[in-house]
């Protein structure tokens, strides 16, 4: 990066570190910079993938088949519609994009959860036992599972053996989100290094480049 | 040299999932049928839908708003579809106390949906002219900067609760964390795994996976809904029991049902 | 006029459903298109929503609301960068991505930066031992944050052979469970919505 | 309001000071806390150490600027290791932002090390395609990279006379935060037969732990304190080692606050 550019970086790196000490104009301004340039950045992205290839060329300026113009219309109609939002009047017909977008991925989300999540830790939950003392993780894994999905289930009070397995059930959630909390403190504590290091080496040279 | 192009009509490695598919139709159709038969359906309390109703109730007293935050999740995320059947439930509460909320939005097809969501819930609550324009209103659709400027209108704009419902990632620790600064009561529920610790550490409730779907069906009480949770509850008795089943078996030199379960 | 939209849901979900079974590449060629046709319909949903930016922060500057100044920034960003972007390009060289590189990237990682104060504040406040759940959550996370350093290493030899068993048994029990639930409560919902049970996303929520 | 009830309600702002200094003071006066080398880090070391001089070694840095603060200290320093053994490296990488990253990298290695582009190692830059590049380079590099980097043809470039697949390859590693992991794995461990060492992020690293144990790659650097431990092997002072302090420093003020705030709790409890 350029020293203009490193110096903008760092302003605005400042900018969002102020944020801790309280809302402030620098923090206010990095922020509404931040959307701004996100917002025209994305809508640049979709107009030069998806709108061009999928709706100006097969309409407009590429070559046309009958088929390819049909093909192209129904998504570009669909489209407008929900464009059409803007004006309080065309909610209705709008519908009729939002049904057609849900379809999609309802109909996505069905099968792929049953693949993607039951099924995988289903046939992952299913191998056998480590052998020797391994058994005894693989026996502890299969007792958190199931007091988990115990803790889990709706149509039951938590009482009786159902009420103390939900309860060991949320003992292995609480050691599994300390688990996890703990071991994301290092994947953060590292964005925060590299943007000191940023800082120190790149703005003000203080940290020599190995 | 041309692929070999496939014509087959279904995929027989697939099979397994297809049964699991018709089989939990099955347990839909039987208890959605108790429940239209007038079946009672019993499901227990969620503690923090119970907090969400006081919430608003407290917020409409207090004249502040509320923030709701479906996720930052696009439509491939289920998680906000479920934040979208919560907050048809939620704006219509809102609507009957008189009470406003604002939906900052991460996707912008969520914001098309909520917007008529929550427009049509003040017109059935018969509070049409009460619905401000543009409190269902886009921000960003890149994660940082929804998360900046979320961030200002908790700060600025105080809202009396902060209810985080859908798919959220790195930046739900960040949000959950600003929101409980300005002592807002906080509501979470997340679909994600990695971040459930971050909203059970920094909010007041939090829904923890499946309970988020089961969220929508809760506030709305309609027998049909609650009969899709009870079908919930027996796939997964299914399932455990399959488990069990399953190691037992091939403990005693049967893998046969393990591999039953195996996807391509 | 409400039973169309839902019909159209039906028929699209289930077809979704159906393609996911059928490898036929005639099938497959129909799903990709449809897919492509959901791009289609989130890009002009995207002009939709930067319609909405725009409105939002127009109404600040008419309406002079407190912190108006501030949304003449986003405005002006956001014309500047769209019509740079939908002119010239975004790719590798051009104005809009230095620009984005210098302004968003560093924006970005330093957000994602300070979720390591976020997480040192959080930890000190919610991790109080207060019942045995609360407990457990506090010492199993210090034992994990100092197991994977260094200073663990250096206490006891076995520190980082345990923060592997935490993640290895008890973690993945909760996270399998949690990710079986959270399948049966997405397929569930994804049924709901094509069958017409749950129509909350049409504004109706009986 | 007892001293121990003032912990219980610190301003956050103490604790953000807390953090920025861990942070800070490491990186500005290193403390180099003591760090042992892992069996995972030492089987990486060994198989580049017990490589002949001259031998060809290609590296795919696969990452890009979210995860650098994990794998840039990392890549340096076995790019520094492999120019100290001799070793002649082909460098591409499979992400549009990578050359960003590598060819700096590169620079400083080489400098640190007194080895010349071309001479010693020759970066061939970024190929989209993922899988299809790392199948491609089976059969032939040239087909893949007509150019390197700087645009100058592979065949006027002396180290890679004569080498064009992965025949002539002696080592691949791969540098990455993505799932190029497991491709390189399928590709040029299982298919193609060659030696293959992995250099992952902290979060991924448990997930390769198998492929250790069978043998599948011979060596795996996981994370900030893998990078660590090789640079303390490498007996060099790098970015990891000061991260590494840093790491330390935060994580124990963390423990160390969650541990001051519960005893006041129970101190308060006691006398409340």
């Amino acid at each position: 990066m350029s020293v203009v550019e490193t110096w903008i970086a760092a302003f605005l790196t400042l900018c969002i570190f102020s944020f801790l000490y309280r809302d402030n104009p620098f923090y206010r301004f990095a922020e509404h910079l931040f959307v701004g340039v996100a917002a025209g950045y994305l809508l640049a992205v979709q107009y030069q993938d998806v709108i061009v290839p999928n709706v100006w060329m097969p309409l407009v300026a590429g070559p046309h088949t009958p088929r390819s113009i049909f093909l192209a219309l129904i998504p570009a109609v669909l489209g407008v519609l929900m464009l059409a939002r803007v004006w309080e009047r065309m909610a209705g017909p709008a519908r009729w994009a939002i049904a057609f977008y849900v379809g999609i991925y309802s109909g996505i989300a069905v099968p792929g959860y049953l693949q993607g999540q039951i099924f995988a830790q289903l046939s992952d939950a299913v191998k056998p036992f480590a052998p020797g003392w391994g058994a005894i993780n693989s026996a502890l894994v299969l007792l958190g599972l199931l007091t988990v999905l115990a803790y889990f289930f709706f149509s039951a009070p938590h009482r009786g053996i159902h009420g103390a397995g939900a309860r060991i059930g949320t003992w292995f959630l609480m050691v599994a989100f300390g688990a996890s909390f703990g071991y994301t403190v290092m994947a953060r504590v590292s964005l925060l290094i590299s943007r000191v290091q940023f800082l120190l080496r790149d703005w003000l040279h203080l940290i020599p480049t190995t | 040299m041309g692929a070999e192009l496939d014509t087959r009509w279904f995929d027989p490695a697939r099979t397994n999932l297809l049964v699991g598919l018709l089989l939990f139709l099955t347990f839909l159709a039987i208890n959605v049928l108790r429940a239209k038969r007038g079946g009672s359906i019993y499901i227990r309390p969620l503690a923090g839908l119970k907090a969400l109703d006081e919430a608003i109730g407290r917020a409409t007293e207090m004249g502040r708003s509320i923030l709701y935050m479906p996720g930052l999740g696009s439509m491939e995320e289920v998680g906000t579809l479920a934040s979208i059947t919560i907050v048809s439930r939620v704006a219509r509460k809102v609507a009957d106390l008189g009470c406003s909320m604002q939906v900052p939005c991460y996707d912008p097809v969520v914001m098309a949906i909520i917007d008529g969501v929550v427009r049509e819930a003040y017109l059935e609550a018969g509070r049409g002219d009460e619905f401000k324009p543009g409190s269902v209103h886009y921000v960003s659709a890149q994660q940082f900067a929804y998360v900046a400027a979320v961030s200002g209108i908790m700060l600025r704009e105080r809202p009396a609760a902060n209810v985080f419902m859908g798919s959220f990632y790195a930046e739900s620790l960040f949000l959950a964390e600003t929101g409980n600064l300005t002592g807002a009561i906080q509501i979470a529920g997340c679909d994600k795994v990695t971040q459930l610790p971050f909203f059970v550490c920094a909010c007041d409730y939090t829904l923890m996976g499946e309970e988020l779907f089961a969220a929508s069906a809760y506030i709305g009480r309609e027998p049909i809904q609650l009969a899709t949770i009870a079908a919930q509850d027996w796939a997964k008795a299914l399932a455990a029991a399959m488990i069990v089943a399953a190691i037992a078996l091939s403990a005693l030199g049967h893998p046969e049902l393990g591999r039953l379960l195996h996807t391509s | 006029m409400r039973s169309g939209p839902v019909i159209l849901t039906f028929l699209v979900g289930t077809a979704l459903i159906a393609l996911f079974f059928i490898p036929h590449h005639k099938a497959q060629a129909i799903n990709a298109e449809l897919l492509v046709w959901a791009t289609v319909i989130y890009a002009f949903a995207l002009i939709l929503g930067s319609i909405s930016l725009w409105n939002t922060h127009a109404r600040k500057i008419r309406l002079k609301t407190e912190g108006w100044p501030y949304s003449l920034v986003t405005l002006f960003a956001l014309v500047v960068v769209t019509a740079l972007g939908v002119w010239q390009g975004v790719g590798e060289g051009t104005v809009v991505s230095r620009i984005y590189n210098m302004v968003n990237s560093p924006l970005a990682s330093t957000m994602f930066a300070l979720l390591a104060f976020f997480i040192a504040s959080a930890a000190f406040r919610a991790f109080r031992a207060r019942n045995v759940e609360a407990t457990l959550l506090l010492v199993t996370a210090v034992l994990m944050m100092i197991g994977r350093v260094s200073i663990g290493e250096f206490i006891w030899k076995g520190f980082p052979g345990f923060t592997e068993w935490l993640l290895d048994v008890p973690n993945l029990a909760a996270k399998r469970a949690i990710a079986i639930g959270v399948g049966l409560g997405a397929v569930s919902i994804g049924l709901k919505i094509i069958l017409g049970i749950e129509r909350g996303y049409l504004g109706r929520s009986r | 309001m007892s001293w121990m009830a003032r912990i219980l309600a610190i301003d956050r702002r103490v604790i953000f000071v807390l953090v920025g200094l861990g942070t800070a003071i490491p990186l500005l006066w290193p403390v180099n806390l003591p760090i042992t080398v892992t069996p995972r880090v030492e089987a990486a070391y060994q198989t580049i150490e017990a490589l002949p001089a001259g031998s060809t070694v290609l590296i795919s840095m696969d990452y890009e600027p979210d995860t650098m603060a994990e794998l840039q200290p990392m890549s340096i320093a076995v790019l520094r290791h492999c120019f100290r053994r001799n070793l002649k490296l082909i460098v591409i990488t499979l992400y549009p932002a990578g050359p960003g990253l590598v060819e700096p990298a590169l620079r400083l290695a080489a400098a640190a090390e007194g080895k010349e582009r071309n001479k010693d190692y020759a970066f061939l830059g970024y190929k989209s395609g993922f899988q299809a590049v790392m199948i491609a380079l089976g059969e032939s590099i040239r087909q893949q990279f007509p150019v390197d980097f700087y645009k100058t043809p592979l065949d006027s470039i002396p180290i890679l006379r004569g080498v064009n697949s992965y025949s002539k390859i002696d080592l691949v590693i791969n540098l990455t935060a993505s799932t190029a992991a497991d491709y390189w794995i399928q590709f040029a461990a299982s298919r193609y037969h060659k030696p293959l060492i992995l250099g992952v992020t902290a979060v991924m690293a448990t997930d390769y732990y198998p492929y250790l144990s069978s043998r599948q790659i011979l060596g795996l650097v996981g994370g900030m304190k893998g990078a660590a431990e090789y640079e303390k092997r490498m007996d060099i002072f790098g970015d990891a080692r000061r991260g590494m302090d840093a790491q330390s420093l935060v994580h124990v003020i963390i423990a160390g606050l969650v541990i001051l705030g519960n005893a006041a709790l129970l101190t308060t409890r006691k006398t409340a």
